[in-house]
Formats: structure tokens, C-alpha cells, sequence
């Protein structure tokens, strides 16, 4: 199983923050996950292909290559505007 | 030491703790406070609600915090963020750092709220009179 | 504003009611803290007397306050500074600069606390162990 | 009369913060005025001879040509050491 969360704007239009789900076979990193989600239909494919958006993984900020594990917590949002 | 939270903070009880943790070896403090402002971009604020990701809060201010420490010599160092629903003039955020020089304590101060606004993972949500909308970041 | 005063000051109430005075409009506070070392050049320093020039010490401050609010966009700015007999830890200047862009503040409160030790009429006088010393200005 | 006015470790020094005296003709400016007092003595002398002193007249901080005049108040003081 992997947990998956997203936050802000990307959480509003997916309509969701967080989902748990097997890890896929065809996915071993960021990108092959990113492109499995967008394979869900029109707003997946749009929301996710955002070059602005920031992927952690376990709650650290990574690469498209970096890899996924099972019982990793991935995680996509935009770009942080706090303070 | 660092905090997320959804109450406020009392700044000069923090400055204050920081005072006593310091104890004579601090010559310098300098605080940063973030407020909500009434206007953004032309449009009025009505209210704003900051969003996180609880746990990477924390990881994040606390490498800023540590990364501060390591940098300058500090003898204290604070960052307090507040999480949840906010109006205009609320505080959202607090940044200390204390040192026996100034500049040291004005770069680490600097630097925390620098770096806090590109890496610590919090969104702006803001309600103007024409519905809400979130805070664009680079 | 500027204020010239033996008495402690609390920190927490000027920010406070500097808040107050800015009402929505700033989104950056600034403060610097001086605080009296216990350890000066190697040397213990049991008390410290700062001496002043009445008079002309609130006109410098003024004309420093004026300069900073003068070159950046500030909503409010204070200086308070104190004279007379301290003891190590206790705060001896107070410098604050609110403005709606973080930057300004942060310059302003800068500007205002390296120009007031350069032109300021206040002068230090050390009792360590081996007596009583003036603080060697450059 | 001008007020003259000494601080720090130079009131010290001369042994007094502040005293009144008729101005004496041979004054126009702040080097001519720092010279007369330099004739009171050795301490004076000495003193007043630190090139890192400043001078304020009328509490405004002046260069060694500036005119003193009847009714002045005239402060020598060493560097400042506040905040």
C-alpha cells in the first residue's frame, strides 16, 4: 500500500486529500506514479501536469526520478505560500 | 524551538522566555511578525485560512531552525506558525533569533523567514467580498 | 517614535500597540532587541550606566526615525532607548519598523539600530572586577 | 555667554560636565575655541587634543571651521557607544 496526499488548490480540484491504494506494477518512481494518476481521466491529467507542482516523499520534497516504495506517503501540492 | 499552531502567541512573553533562555549571553534579538494585511493585490481580505501538512510542518521548520543555528552562532532561535482561520491584523507567524552580534542575529532572522516562505509547506486561502481564492506562490 | 527612559520597557505591549496603530495595513514587523552582556572583550561585567546627552540624544534619535521612514514605505517605526544604571541581561534599546513589504522593514529596522550606535549621543561605562571602564567607541 | 559641555570619560577627564563663560574675543570657530580652552592646561591640553573627539553645537554634531557664537551651546564628547 502507498498513501497518497494532496494539498490547497490541487486538493480542491481533485476533490480529495488523501487515498491509500496498491502500488502498481508499472510504477517504480515519481513520474510513472504521477502518469498512472493521470491516466484517471480529464482532471487528473490537467491538475497533475502543473510543472509548478512539488511531489515529497515521506514528507521530503523529491525529483520525478527519485523512486516509490510500498509504504511510501507521496505527496503533490503547489507552490508554498505561507508565512 | 519551533510550534505550529491554531491560537495566537503572545510575542512578548516569547521574547520574553527567549530573554530568560539567554541569560546574559545574548547582546541581540531581533524578531520578525507576520500580519494578515486588509488588501492583497487591490482586493479586500475578509478572511484567510492557512493550510498545511501536518508532520512536514515540523520537519521543515525544524531543519530552517537548525540550519540557522548551524550558520550563525545563535544563542536562541524561534519560529511559531499559526494554522486555521485568521482575519486582517492577526498574527500568522513569529521568527526569533538571538546572538551576542547583531548582524548575526539579523541574517538568521532574515534568513528563517527567507526560507520559510519557499519551503515550509503552507497555503494561503484567502475570502474577498468576491469568494475565495488561494494565494499564487512561485 | 522615540522615547529616551531609565524604566524598563515591555516589549510585548509596544509591539502590541504598534499592531494596533498599523490596523490591516502591515503585512512585516521588525524588531531588534539590545540586551547588556554578561562578558565584554574577555572582561565580567557586573553593571553597566550608559550615559546620555538630553537634548540632543532625542533630536538624533528623531532625525533617525524621520531618515528611515523617509527611504522605505514604513506604517510605523520606534525607537526607545535607555540610560542610566543596567545589569547584565536587562534591555537597553528597543527598534522596530513596520511596513507592508517584509524587505523594508527588515532594512529599516537595520538602518535604524547601525545609525543609531554610530551617531546616537549615548555613552557605556563598564564596572567589571577590576573597576569601572568607558566603552571604547570607534 | 556660551554653555560648554563635556561628556563621558572626557567629563571625567576634566573633572566637570558643564560650565558658562563670556566668549572670548579671540573665538570665532570651533578650533580657535578648542584651543583656548587647550591654554587652561596640561589636562586640557591633552585632553582636547584626541582627534576622535566630536563637537555638537546647538546639540548638532559640527566640523572644526564652524563659527561659534554668543548664546551657544558648545559639547565636546568621544565616540558613541549606545544600543
Amino acid at each position: 500500500m502507498i498513501r497518497l496526499r494532496y494539498f490547497a488548490s490541487l486538493r480542491e480540484t481533485l476533490g480529495r486529500g488523501d487515498e491509500q491504494l496498491e502500488l502498481p506494477e508499472e510504477v517504480n518512481d515519481v513520474s510513472s506514479l504521477t502518469r498512472w494518476l493521470q491516466s484517471r481521466g480529464k482532471v487528473w491529467e490537467c491538475a497533475l501536469s502543473d510543472s509548478r507542482l512539488h511531489v515529497a516523499i515521506n514528507q521530503e520534497v523529491v525529483k520525478p526520478d527519485t523512486p516509490v516504495s510500498d509504504g511510501d506517503e507521496v505527496a503533490w501540492f503547489p507552490p508554498v505560500t505561507g508565512g | 524551538m519551533i510550534r505550529v499552531q491554531t491560537e495566537d502567541f503572545d510575542t512578548g512573553s516569547e521574547l520574553e522566555q527567549l530573554r530568560e533562555r539567554c541569560a546574559g549571553q545574548a547582546g541581540a534579538v531581533v524578531c520578525f511578525v507576520g500580519l494578515v494585511r486588509e488588501f492583497n493585490e487591490a482586493e479586500t481580505v475578509l478572511t484567510m485560512t492557512l493550510e498545511h501538512y501536518p508532520g512536514m510542518t515540523e520537519k521543515a521548520l525544524g531543519k530552517i531552525e537548525q540550519e540557522a543555528r548551524r550558520r550563525w552562532e545563535l544563542t536562541d532561535a524561534i519560529i511559531i506558525h499559526r494554522v486555521g482561520p485568521l482575519v486582517p491584523n492577526d498574527r500568522i507567524v513569529f521568527v526569533a533569533a538571538a546572538s551576542a552580534h547583531r548582524k548575526f542575529a539579523f541574517q538568521a532572522c532574515e534568513y528563517m523567514i527567507d526560507t520559510l516562505k519557499t519551503r515550509a509547506p503552507f497555503w494561503k486561502n484567502e475570502t474577498t467580498p468576491e469568494g475565495s481564492r488561494w494565494v499564487e506562490g512561485n
